[in-house]
């Protein structure tokens, strides 16, 4: 004897948001009268705390065993609503939830009768799925104790770290043969002066000494499968090349030098290399881009060729941590004549100029003394669509990068203390010094003298080679606003572009995580506050300037929350998916292979054979952990004996039933 | 912790009460019929015809800003409500009271 | 277009500007100046010609002189950047760029050729009068005979020509580079139906009443307006002092002793007072720094007063010599006094702080003939304009 | 009350302390959250959309209050205020004294029948002193916990929310009471404060009635706001010129703060582009030095600003003062003219800066130049404070907007754990971990 229907049914008000343009409580007025509803309720906000309580309320004391809520979009409170449905002691299946925000009154605000007409509409077709809802069960799995982080940068090493000490095993791998990431190229770091690869230091060592940690360097994801809990992870490691005994040697031995990436290209390196004193592993690599199998002869000896021989091997891991950072913007052929002009440098070029520099060097550039040199922000970064030209995708990056602000007047700071003499010019748009002891940078540049000339996006300034006989290099012509938008000329010695960040070249992650971006590029979050550092695929976590521009403050911040976010999904050893997978009726089934051939998640659906009264057949069984419930072999087969639970064809068919009916006899119901 | 009192035991304690805050009591009773009088009045003026902010401090003769406030007060507990607007100043009338 | 020049901005500092680099360009200063406009949109606009180093405009400009520097944009500056100060160095710079000699630049910038200067006037006086003095009766007293009074009255009108010939070279200049160098045509009848302005802001300093007058704090107004009537009463003072000495020396130059109703006396007694009262009010206010405009000092700012001073005392103290018949000691004063007053007029007024006096009312006139220039250019366009 | 003994203590029940204690409870800590007010939501919950993505405010913090106050491993504290942290054993002692609410909590319903039948009506702290309340009452519709409070120094003790109260809650002999609290760890989430209205005495804040702070705009932005609409409130206007005038207080060494408070340039640009959806024909101004959108969809909500027709000028504004109909007036160079404009308003919103609500001596913590909680490793562990085991998040640890205060909440949680299991020696594996 099935249990008689008792639908209970709230229409939010979203305080405002829905009330405002749907007349809640007529649409609760007429849904009373629908059959089953014994039940009918408006809230100013349901998802508080006194509207959860009346819902719960409903259920234990009328006895409400459907619930229907009409209110913000799913995506938002519907894992709110299931948590209040089961404290009620409901399964938490039973309830079903409906945009009434997003699908009606933010895109009817302009028709009050239309929009309340459409929420009756919405709300009777919840009602009538609701009556064809079922008692599910989520798909409850052993999770790995085990998670990856992908980039050995600062936030990734951070997040590694956090996860390890917590008890979990990491296995975190480096693109490069060396970690360090982006913050190892810097020197003093921004609000402190603390030099940059001390503190990088202590973290290595931490990460590198703790047990629960597995490092691989020079390794890359290849493939992923699975899901939440049990990702398998193929991972593809070249080989080192050299050996603690041979290394010096071979380094030694080895001629073939290639511009050096840690310096920006302003030094060679060997093929064979450390980029930098104390990088971790301390044991040198092979270059093997650049290497080209080029033999080496080791103290007149036969000459040796080193090989590579890369290993591929899989990891099952719980949960991704995706820490794959930044790339500084690289200007354009020509931008600011960059490319064109020797006096024009990025800002992290020049920090490793200085880096190269002897202490108490006069500052010099391609040889000439530097007298006067100007810094342009926002180069890369808070372009404008239509006036800067777009990139190789078609985009502009119409982002601020965040930290060139601090770092470039950072570096003003520095560059004054270092030569007093040097004329310094800040070409900015807005100073963005909003972190705490950023705004000190500001004021020790403009105490020490630096002279800031504001330009507009709309016209950038301009670089161009002084003519013959003058007695800069580089004439910047600039429209200041600050002097009354006039045209100003600036003769200088050296142009430093403050470049902005630019999310790394990782399509073929991106694709294969099927994470989503942003339109800015950079990996996207589920929500900004809700789940800040989620992705929308379970069990992918985002730390650092993955997601985008941050300074080296927020992406330990973030690289942290993301560790946090792993071990609560992987602390219990279980993780809980949707049942929102397909389910074969096998009544109906008879093995067409329809389904399977429609299918493209890989062991989501396949035929097996069964022996029933004797005889061989076929029926399609689906592996619930890796159907992701898309309905693809539902509409494949000819049989109807596939449903996608939850959302079930006799559900839609009712729903549609419901939208469909004349809205007077909907009211009149 | 509240212990289930009599009625004469409340009314003793709450006589107790009023003495220990004296002066609390005092003022907040100088303040209720402050408000009282500022009600009447208000509610006077609008009883009949909606009226803006600026209409009932003319005829209450108070500063505009703490008419609103009392406003404000009213339409949250029901005292009046708001009917149309007036150029750019909403309009406010006494609410028919509830039997 | 104008090329940046770093230098101005170290120049400026040499002329005691203070924390013009700290500047973001916020424009709080301008719009808390009560005298600043459209047109002469300073303290900000001064600040921001000195940090890209625009020499030209900055010596064109008429900016810093409209300014009584009253403070309120020190003192409400989010960044410290004392805009007030800066307008202050403006004027020694301009006054530097005016003068042709390069005297004010040297005095501005160097304390050891200011008070050498000083000291070397000072000295020539008592050597002249050392070596020319006539007989020192010592019975009585008779300056006119240790000093005959149609020879230094002769000297006065010889220092007199001389500071006309710099004052007017120098105010020539600074027409020059005011009003010619932007191009704008001015008709000249501007400059006379104008010229009342001149008059007016030299003895009232009107625009300065404006300041006070927009404060709201009462006791920042009253400060305001205390300084400006003292500042009134001591420019009434030097100038009937200067048009006394200048026209009148025989009255002051005597052995008589006149009456008490005789303007000698009162007229004398009352320059005397404020003198005393305008340059000591100056020196203690540098002391005490409590009000905005003297926080800052530059060592111009004291030389004056402190001149001033000197001379007003000496004055004092000669008078009483003689009024107590003590003729070697009322001699010794007179050249003293002589030695401190022949620098003060001969290098303040030219080329120091006092040139203030008649630069900052020149300033007023020209901008008011500019406006009126302006003003009748746009008066046919719109005219035109309305026709059509 | 008896002495409870927990993992972490988190104070503050603002949107970062309900985070972090969300973080640490579904990690299967026992989370202790003590919270001053008589409700938790902190700031946020008086907002009323959020930027950037202009979620409502209630929709994102309601739930998170809701998740708090039924999470199995989180116990809620309201009304109760820290007043020393001691070391002890292996963690901290707390003492936190229980403010007297007057009512009963085990007993109240929320059903605010005391509320209607107090005779004396307060300004509304949540309103900002806009709106108003009874001297009993629920602080707002959608406190956590949903109980009354009875405000006892506005009582005339008359005893009428006694004899209606249905089930007898209302406790006129209720006395404060200490009680302590051990835990390993402690999470500082004080938050902020806005900078004094009347702080900077050119802007008039304060004195003239139509000069308000971004907080008040929030709540007539609010759809729970005092007026149900956006109004002045100097006189129940619709506005329809409104300026924001930035950096009223912060940046500013005449009022002691040169720090960035580095979400107002949003709020104010968030708040006008509300105003534009309220009010249609509304002309919003926004005075700015710089403006500083620099999170992540920032800078493009900035351009969307400008695309819908705000106003942005630049220029610090100098003064205001108003003429006889109480219209704010504002004096301004505008800097890329070098013209000095003097612009009446309808109302002037001072986008005030951020300051912390709690000195750090209280925690036996010494500040920093600006005055928030000094942080000593800051580009190592941010979230670190000079003593162990104590971490700080959100804006208790400088300026910080909701993104970012959710982060270094996450951050704190993390860096907390990790020093609980390290601190008592539970690895994950061994914890009972209860689930909600």
């Amino acid at each position: 004897m099935p249990e008689k229907l008792k639908i209970g049914v709230y229409t939010c008000y979203c305080g405002g948001n829905i009330s405002h343009t749907v007349k809640c409580e007529q649409v609760a007025k007429v849904m009373e009268s629908q059959p089953d509803v014994v039940i009918s309720r408006t809230n100013m906000s349901l998802c508080s705390d006194a509207g959860q309580s009346q819902i719960e309320q409903d259920i234990k004391e009328l006895g409400v065993n459907r619930v229907v809520i009409g209110a913000c979009a799913p995506s938002l409170h519907e894992q709110t609503f299931r948590g209040t449905v089961m404290r009620a002691g409901l399964n938490p299946f039973l309830y079903h939830h409906i945009g009434l925000r997003e699908q009606d009154s933010w895109v009817h605000t302009c028709d009050c009768d239309g929009a309340t007409c459409k929420a009756m509409h919405l709300m009777a077709a919840g009602i009538a799925k609701a009556r064809h809802l079922q008692p599910l069960e989520p798909i409850r799995l052993e999770a790995e104790k085990q998670a990856l982080v992908i980039g050995g940068g600062v936030a990734g090493l951070r997040a590694a770290l956090d996860i390890a000490r917590q008890g979990l095993r990491v296995v975190l791998i480096e693109k490069s043969p060396f970690i360090g990431g982006r913050m190892a190229q810097l020197e003093a770091v921004f609000p402190t002066g603390e030099k940059a690869r001390d503190l990088l230091c202590d973290l290595v060592k931490k990460v590198a000494g703790h047990p629960n940690i597995k490092l691989y360097t020079q390794a890359e994801v290849t493939g992923v499968t699975g899901y939440v809990g049990n990702y398998g992870v193929r991972i593809l490691q070249h080989s080192r090349g050299v050996s603690a005994e041979d290394a010096q040697a071979l380094m030694t031995a080895c001629k073939k030098e290639v511009p050096d990436e840690f310096n920006y290209g302003l030094s060679q390196r060997k093929v064979i290399y450390q980029p930098f004193e104390g990088c971790y592993p301390q044991l040198p690599a092979v270059d093997w881009e650049n290497y080209q199998g080029e033999p080496i002869s080791l103290n007149g000896g036969q000459p040796i060729v080193l090989e590579d021989a890369p290993q591929t091997f899989d990891v099952s891991v719980g949960a991704i941590v995706v820490a794959t950072g930044f790339d500084p913007y690289e200007p354009r052929q020509g931008e600011y004549s960059y490319g064109e002009l020797k006096e024009v440098v990025t800002l992290p070029q020049l920090i490793r100029h200085l880096a190269l520099m002897k202490s108490g060097e006069a500052l010099t550039w391609n040889g000439h003394p530097v007298r006067d040199v100007a810094l342009i922000h926002c180069v890369g970064s808070r372009e404008i669509e239509g006036v800067d030209e777009p990139h190789e995708d078609g985009q502009v990056n119409n982002y601020c990068s965040r930290v060139c602000c601090t770092a470039s007047l950072h570096m003003a700071v520095e560059l004054h203390e270092k030569f007093p003499a040097l004329n310094i010019y800040e070409l900015y748009q807005d100073i963005r010094t909003y972190g705490r002891g950023h705004e000190d940078y500001y004021r020790g540049a403009l105490d020490g003298g630096v002279r800031f000339v504001r330009y507009s996006g709309e016209e950038r300034p301009q670089v161009t080679p002084a003519p013959t006989g003058d007695t800069h290099p580089v004439l910047l012509r600039v429209k200041d606003s600050l002097t009354y938008n006039e045209e100003l000329e600036i003769p200088v010695d050296l142009v430093v572009l403050a470049v902005g960040m630019v999310p790394r070249q990782i399509d073929d992650l991106v694709n294969m995580l099927k994470v989503s971006r942003g339109t800015d590029r950079f990996l996207l979050e589920v929500h900004p506050k809700l789940r800040p550092v989620e992705t929308a695929v379970n069990g992918v976590i985002l730390a650092g300037t993955a997601q985008g521009p941050m300074n080296i403050q927020e992406s330990l911040s973030a690289a942290s929350a993301a560790a946090a976010k792993v071990l609560t999904l992987l602390g219990r050893g279980k993780v809980e998916l949707p049942p929102f997978v397909a389910a074969v009726d096998a009544e109906k089934c008879n093995g067409t292979g329809a389904c399977v051939e429609a299918c493209q998640y890989d062991g989501a659906i396949a035929l097996q054979t069964f022996t029933e009264n004797g005889k061989e057949i076929k029926r399609a069984v689906v592996t619930p952990a890796n159907c992701v419930g898309c309905g693809a072999c539902v509409a494949a087969c000819p049989n109807r004996a596939i449903d996608v639970q939850g959302w079930t064809l006799s559900q839609y068919e009712a729903m549609v039933d419901a939208i469909g009916m004349n809205i007077v006899d909907l009211v009149e119901a | 912790m509240t212990t289930q009192q009599t009625p004469q035991s409340r009314g003793d304690m709450l006589k107790r009460l009023r003495e220990q805050h004296a002066a609390t009591v005092e003022r907040t009773q100088v303040l209720l019929r402050e408000q009282k009088r500022v009600q009447q009045e208000i509610c006077k003026v609008i009883r009949d015809t909606p009226k803006s902010v600026p209409e009932i401090a003319a005829a209450v003769n108070m500063p505009a800003n703490e008419v609103l406030w009392y406003v404000a007060s009213f339409k949250k507990y029901g005292l009046l409500v708001e009917k149309g607007m007036c150029a750019d100043y909403p309009l406010y009338q006494k609410a028919e009271e509830k039997k | 277009m104008s090329r940046v020049d770093p230098t101005l901005l170290h120049e400026l500092k040499e002329y005691g500007a203070v924390g013009i680099e700290k500047c973001f360009n916020c424009g709080n200063c301008t719009a808390i100046c009560p005298l600043a406009s459209d047109e002469y949109p300073f303290p900000r606009s001064v600040i921001r010609r000195a940090q890209i180093g625009d020499k030209e405009r900055m010596k064109s400009q008429l900016d810093p002189w409209l300014c009584y520097y009253c403070g309120d944009c020190s003192a409400t500056c989010p960044k410290g950047a004392e805009p007030g100060e800066t307008m202050m160095a403006s004027r020694r710079w301009l006054t530097g760029q005016y003068d042709w000699t390069g005297l004010a630049r040297k005095f501005y910038t160097s304390l050891a050729w200011e008070l050498g200067s000083i000291i070397l006037v000072g000295l020539l006086v008592v050597w002249i009068i050392a070596m020319f003095h006539g007989p020192l009766v010592t019975e009585r007293v008779e300056l006119n005979t240790f000093a005959p009074l149609h020879i230094v009255h002769l000297a006065d009108w010889v220092m007199a020509g001389a500071l006309v010939f710099f004052i007017a070279t120098n105010v020539l200049r600074m027409y020059w580079l005011t009003m010619r160098r932007d191009g704008q045509k001015i008709p000249f009848k501007f400059y006379v139906t104008e010229a009342w302005q001149l008059v007016l802001h030299a003895l009232t300093q009107k625009r300065w009443a404006t300041c006070a007058a927009d404060e709201k704090d009462e006791k920042t107004r009253n400060a305001k307006r205390t300084a400006r009537t003292i500042h009134l009463l001591l420019v009434s003072g030097y100038g009937l002092m200067l048009v006394l000495i200048i026209f009148f020396l025989s009255w002051f130059q005597t052995d008589n002793i006149y009456p008490l109703w005789h303007p000698q006396r009162w007229l004398g007694y009352y320059a005397t007072v404020v003198l005393l009262l305008g340059a000591g009010w100056a020196l203690w206010g540098r002391v005490k720094k409590e009000v905005e405009m003297h926080r800052f000092s530059h060592p111009s700012d004291w030389i004056f007063p402190i001149l001033l001073l000197v001379v007003t005392l000496t004055g004092i103290l000669q008078h009483a010599f003689r009024y107590w018949d003590m003729p070697l000691a009322t001699y010794y004063t007179y050249v003293v006094h002589l030695a401190f007053t022949a620098p003060m007029l001969i290098l303040e007024v030219p080329f120091g702080k006092w040139a203030h006096l008649y630069y900052r009312p020149l300033a007023v006139y020209f901008q008011a003939v500019k406006e009126k220039a302006k003003a009748e250019q746009q008066v046919p366009e719109g005219a035109l304009a309305a026709a059509d | 009350m008896n002495n409870l003994k927990v993992d972490a203590l988190v104070i503050g029940g603002g949107i970062a302390g309900m985070q972090a204690a969300l973080d640490l409870g579904d990690q299967g800590f026992q989370v202790a959250l003590v919270e001053r007010e008589p409700s938790i939501g902190g700031k946020m919950i008086t907002l009323s959309k959020v930027f950037p993505t202009l979620d409502c405010c209630s929709c994102i913090t309601t739930p998170k209050m809701s998740a708090v106050a039924h999470h199995p491993n989180i116990t809620l504290f309201t009304y109760c205020e820290v007043q020393s942290i001691q070391e002890s054993g292996a963690g901290y002692g707390v003492a936190v004294l229980q403010k007297p609410r007057y009512v009963d909590v085990n007993k109240c319903t929320g059903c605010r029948q005391c509320e209607y039948e107090c005779p004396i009506t307060v300004p509304s702290t949540f309103d900002r002193g806009l709106g108003a309340y009874r001297a009993i009452r629920v602080p707002f519709s959608t406190a956590v916990p949903q109980k009354a409070v009875l405000d006892i120094d506005n009582c005339l003790l008359c005893g009428k929310c006694e004899k209606i109260c249905p089930v007898e809650a209302v406790d006129f002999n209720q006395q404060p009471e200490t009680f302590s609290i051990e835990a390993t760890a402690i999470l500082l989430a004080t938050g902020f404060e806005l900078t004094q209205l009347g702080a900077k005495k050119e802007y008039g804040g304060g004195k003239l009635p139509n000069v308000i702070d971004p907080l008040m705009m929030e709540r007539f932005l609010a759809p729970t706001g005092p007026y149900g609409r956006v109004l002045r409130p100097g006189d129940g206007m619709e506005p329809t010129t409104i300026a924001y005038v930035q950096c009223a207080g912060s940046r500013d060494q005449t009022q002691g703060i040169e720090y960035c408070s580095r979400v107002c340039c949003m709020y104010a640009i968030k708040q006008a582009m509300l105003i534009s959806g309220a009010l249609p024909m509304a002309e919003i101004t926004i005075y700015y030095m710089d403006i500083r959108t620099f999170g992540k969809g920032y800078e493009q909500f900035y351009q969307n600003a400008k695309a819908m027709g705000v106003e942005f000028v630049r220029g610090k504004v100098a003064s205001i003062r108003e003429d006889e109909k109480h219209n704010p007036i504002v004096k301004v160079e505008l800097t890329e003219e070098g013209r000095i404009i003097e612009r009446t308003h309808d109302m002037v919103i001072l986008s005030l800066g951020m300051i912390p609500t709690a000195s750090p001596s209280t925690f036996g913590l010494l500040p920093s130049s600006d005055g928030f909680i000094s942080l000593p490793a800051i580009n190592a562990s941010p979230s670190a404070t000079q003593r162990p085991g104590i971490f700080v998040t959100g804006a208790a640890g400088g300026p910080m907007d909701i993104v970012d205060s959710i982060v270094t909440a996450g951050a704190a949680a993390s860096e907390a754990s990790a020093y609980i299991r390290n601190k008592t020696g539970i690895g994950v594996a061994q914890r009972e971990v209860a689930y909600a």
